[in-house]
């Protein structure tokens, strides 16, 4: 047990301990100068994962920032567990994409699964039921073991998360390419439906109000996830392998049915989902946002391991779980409401005024940092960016129309390539029409869900070419876009508004960095033209394996409306005799 | 006529159940959480959906045993009231020694959703008096462990009752005795099938082969069984 | 605390999908000397109770719960089990 | 023909939701003396090869092909297993 070993703030200053939790020199000096003290070893830990780029997009915020986020119909956009839209009819359309990259690279049915599950909870904890998943897949040639054996585990994990929730996937892609060898990626977007006066935020606010944690027990599982995830894959066969845990869709499905219950009530005043960083992130983000504090008294953490320290507590990234506040003196009534559900629910603290996160364990201030300091004042960087030496030769080469002898035999060939061939193998293991209100399953180009009572549907698909993105970062930015677009006009839709997840190499190599620039440069003019603001997503970055970037792949979640039912429209051609028109340039 | 569609924790599918209802014979429907299933007696017939409950843990269907409701439920199908399991329901009904047999995780090992040729073998239940003898329908399947095992003894008395009512038409893709994908219990009030008649009811989900599943138990209302 | 650990087998007569995929695909990296392979399910229980009870409980645990006697076997072993 | 049994567990520090909810399960229906329920795998091996090299060769299917490390620990015993 670590409990009596934990080291002091002096030894945390002089032996460097920090770098350890992925903090650099320079950011622990921040933290003491803005602290106006050495942190102890909570509080250190506390910065690093408040800090790291998975929660603060450091590196990354300069380049968020180019995107246009901002519609009429938007009613929410980036900054909370997930974007929304109005869709008309007071109803609104909810949704995000999110990276499992790092887990899903060491263990892939675990990894995608929980991916599922995040995106999941951060979908329904903004008060929205989720009725769509989609997905977004980068695996190596299936030529290697490995890699066929990543791709297929991630699809079953996907697979028995959504099928466990009863949520149809209803779109998503794949690509094989050598560059992702070993280092897949994983991104998976759900999609909610809810009417307006139902929406919720995660704030933290109304002095004495209480914190209630609802879910899955906390365990001392994937302590430091968020730092792990901003940092680079080495490959080495026989490490220590990390201690990863299998999701329980089962909880997941009992949570969310009581979650989106719970949201009737006017005894809820926030709820967010503990992702990356858990309570830590869950606590510090819902005071910050409200302007309040949380006092939590971890004793009273739901704990499934013995002897659990508060570094643990707050830094695990057990899944299945919700912070909650609700009304000073409905305690009670929230707590059944859970129980009937068979979740477990506890009060573990309440809000203050004094904007601070203040954490007692055992009759002790383990810790006491601002919220906002936690939440609001990671440093940002702005990385250096250059234009990478291969762009201009890229540039330079002249197009040349291929040279095609024999049509059927490269027809067929082409047909033949993994990234080109039917994805029935991958989607015939989700269970597409869930719920029964699945219009266009999978195999066309884009998933179509129908609005129940309306003549209504939302359509969704991901996209993201990133050989055209390598290639040139800024136009194929927009081709992505594009493309995802025509995916959603052929299939009746309208375009409304988007979500990405943004995949690269480390940002500390400028050429990636110009990368992502362009790339974001790209997107966002695309979606000014497209009028389709960008309402939330999420960046993964130190996609690399021995110091071999990805190619750069800012995956496109796109939605669009469907007006009219009646006009959704199918790929494949419809009977002999019809006339064939090519549209466009 | 009045529905229940009983609602184990963890259910995914009960919507689904739900609309067919609103949606073929327009009756009132109501969900009833298990812990609730004391007033199962109040209704005509009770539908347990398909999908995912308790997780799927331990063995599909298996964890239902710990609620009370499957003792109501047991009851309920015993007082000769029509039950309809599909999916994760003809799992429960298995599990609960409602039905016979067992079942086993599907040929390829994998979930697989897709569309089925499922022909009638037995129109003359209260499930399926709607259609023809041997009909060929298709419907939607979606599931893990549609592998359905029986042994030979087992295999032999549901034929000699007529208790098959629906096998795979063209290929039995999931392993399943016999290619058997639906069957009634000795009395026929009890009817569970892999396939999902619930969801082809309305040709924007795609199909309505399933409706005149629906149609037939509510025709079925008022006659006595015969069988 | 006891510990009782339930092996669970398929029946003879029934055919173990998951095996045979096992089968296969163990003999195609290879090991062609493996010839069959069934999988069952090890089940772990820690429970109190009287010595001269739980071979009862246990039977009944099974019975009731544990074990679909159409498709499956199963025998236990009561107290520890030797480490690997 | 050797017949060896691989018993797989998941490893201590990893949660069983599906054990949780069998024990849940237990209790409910009056077994409330069991506390805790994990559920792992049973692969029977038949097969052919050496005495000498069954121990080195399983070894090595487990951790190509039959064992998730990340998640699972595994013991083996070769020869007959005693029956029910
Ligand atoms: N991972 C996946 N999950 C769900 N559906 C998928 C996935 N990958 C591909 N699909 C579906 O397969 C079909 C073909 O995909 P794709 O080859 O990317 O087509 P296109 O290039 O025409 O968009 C699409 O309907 C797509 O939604």
């Amino acid at each position: 047990m670590s409990i009596n070993h934990e080291p002091t703030a002096e030894q945390i200053k002089e032996n460097r301990l920090y770098l350890q939790m992925g903090m650099t020199d320079a950011e622990y000096e921040r933290a003491v100068e803005k602290l106006g003290r050495t942190p102890n070893y909570v509080e250190t830990g506390l910065f690093s994962a408040m800090w790291s780029e998975h929660c603060s997009y450091k590196s990354s915020k300069s380049v968020l920032r180019r995107f246009p986020t901002e519609g009429a119909r938007v009613l929410q956009g980036p900054g909370e567990g997930a974007g929304i839209v109005d869709i008309g009819d007071n109803q609104a359309a909810v949704f995000k994409m999110e990276s499992h990259n790092s887990p899903s690279a060491i263990e892939p049915f675990i990894g995608a699964a929980t991916g599922a599950g995040g995106i999941i909870r951060d979908v329904f904890s903004m008060g929205a039921r989720p009725v769509a998943l989609v997905n977004s897949l980068r695996f190596g040639d299936l030529t290697d073991p490995r890699d066929k054996f990543l791709f297929e585990e991630a699809v079953a994990g996907i697979a028995s998360y959504g099928n466990a929730m009863g949520i149809p996937t209803v779109a998503g892609e794949v690509q094989f390419d050598q560059c992702y060898s070993k280092r897949p990626l994983v991104n998976a977007m759900a999609v909610g439906l809810l009417n307006h006066e139902d929406i919720q935020k995660g704030v933290a606010a109304g002095i004495g109000n209480t914190v209630i944690y609802a879910g899955a027990t906390t365990g001392r599982d994937g302590i430091h996830g968020a730092t792990m995830s901003s940092s680079e894959l080495s490959i080495e066969e026989e490490q220590e392998l990390p201690v990863m845990q299998a999701g329980d869709p089962f909880i997941e499905k009992l949570l969310m049915e009581a979650c989106l219950e719970l949201v009737q009530s006017d005894a809820l005043i926030g709820i967010q989902d503990m992702g990356a960083a858990g309570l830590t992130s869950s606590a510090a983000e819902m005071a910050s946002k409200a302007g309040y504090g949380v006092e939590l008294n971890l004793d009273l953490v739901p704990q499934r391991e013995e002897n659990m320290t508060a570094y643990e507590m707050m830094l695990s990234e057990s899944q299945e779980r919700m912070l909650i506040v609700v009304k000073k003196g409905r305690e009670e009534e929230v707590i059944a409401l859970f129980t009937k559900y068979g979740i477990t629910a506890a009060t573990i603290g309440h809000v203050t005024d004094d904007k601070m996160l203040r954490l007692l364990h055992k009759g002790e201030v383990a810790a006491e940092v601002s919220a906002d300091l936690l939440a609001e004042d990671a440093p940002s960087y702005q990385k250096e960016s250059k234009e990478p030496a291969s762009f201009a030769e890229n540039q330079a080469i002249e197009n040349t129309e291929p040279q095609v002898t024999n049509l059927k035999e490269t027809l067929l060939d082409l047909l033949q390539r993994p990234t080109i061939a039917s994805k029935e193998w991958v989607y015939n293991q989700f269970d597409t029409g869930a719920r029964t209100n699945t219009v266009l399953a999978p195999g066309a180009s884009a998933g179509v869900i129908r609005v129940r009572g309306t003549n209504k549907g939302i359509a969704m698909t991901a996209d993201c070419n990133s050989r055209f993105i390598y290639l040139d970062p800024e136009v194929g930015g927009k081709i992505a876009v594009a493309e995802a677009a025509r995916n959603l006009v052929c299939s009746g839709a309208e375009p409304i508004a988007l979500t990405d997840c943004l995949n690269f190499g480390s940002p500390d190599k400028p050429e990636v960095f110009w990368q992502l620039e362009k790339s974001a440069d790209g997107i966002s003019e695309a979606c000014r033209k497209l009028n389709a603001p960008v309402i939330g997503g999420n960046v993964s970055l130190s996609n690399e394996v021995n110091g071999v970037p990805i190619y750069p792949t800012p995956t496109i979640g796109l939605v669009g409306i469907v007006h009219d039912l009646s006009q959704v429209t199918t790929p494949g051609f419809k009977q002999a005799g019809d006339a064939i028109y090519l549209i466009g340039q | 006529m009045k529905f229940a569609v009983l609602v184990f924790p963890g259910l995914t599918c009960d919507l689904d159940m739900y609309h067919a209802i609103e949606e073929t014979v327009k009756q009132d429907v109501e969900y009833v959480w298990h812990t609730e299933a004391d007033q199962l007696d109040q209704f005509d017939a009770v539908l347990l959906p398909t999908g995912t409950s308790y997780g799927n843990y331990l063995r599909p269907g298996a964890l239902a045993k710990s609620s009370p409701a499957c003792k109501q439920l047991q009851a309920f199908a015993e007082s000769g009231k029509l039950v309809l399991g599909v999916g994760n329901g003809f799992h429960i009904l298995v599990e609960a020694g409602i039905l016979p047999g067992g079942f086993l995780r599907n040929q390829s090992l994998k979930f697989r959703s897709a569309r089925e040729t499922v022909r009638v073998e037995n129109n003359n239940t209260a499930f399926t008096k709607e259609y023809t003898q041997g009909q060929v329908l298709t419907l939607p399947v979606a599931n893990e462990f549609g592998n359905y095992y029986a042994d030979e003894q087992t295999v032999e008395e549901l034929k000699n009752n007529n208790q098959i009512v629906f096998t795979y038409a063209n290929e039995n893709t999931d392993g399943s005795t016999e290619a058997i994908a639906g069957i009634t219990n000795e009395k026929g009030n009890v009817l569970g099938m892999m396939p999902l008649p619930e969801r082809a009811v309305e040709e924007i989900i795609g199909g309505t082969d399933g409706t005149a599943l629906f149609q037939s138990i509510m025709n079925n209302r008022g006659e006595q069984h015969v069988n | 605390m006891t510990k009782v650990t339930i092996y669970v087998t398929l029946r003879e007569s029934v055919v173990d999908p998951q095996g045979i995929a096992t089968t296969e695909a163990l003999q195609k990296i290879g090991y062609e000397e493996v010839k069959s392979v069934r999988v069952g399910k090890l089940i772990e229980l820690q429970l109190d109770g009287s010595e001269e009870t739980i071979e009862a409980r246990v039977n009944e645990m099974c019975k009731d719960l544990l074990i679909n006697k159409v498709i499956e076997d199963y025998r236990f072993e009561i107290g520890e089990v030797a480490s690997k």
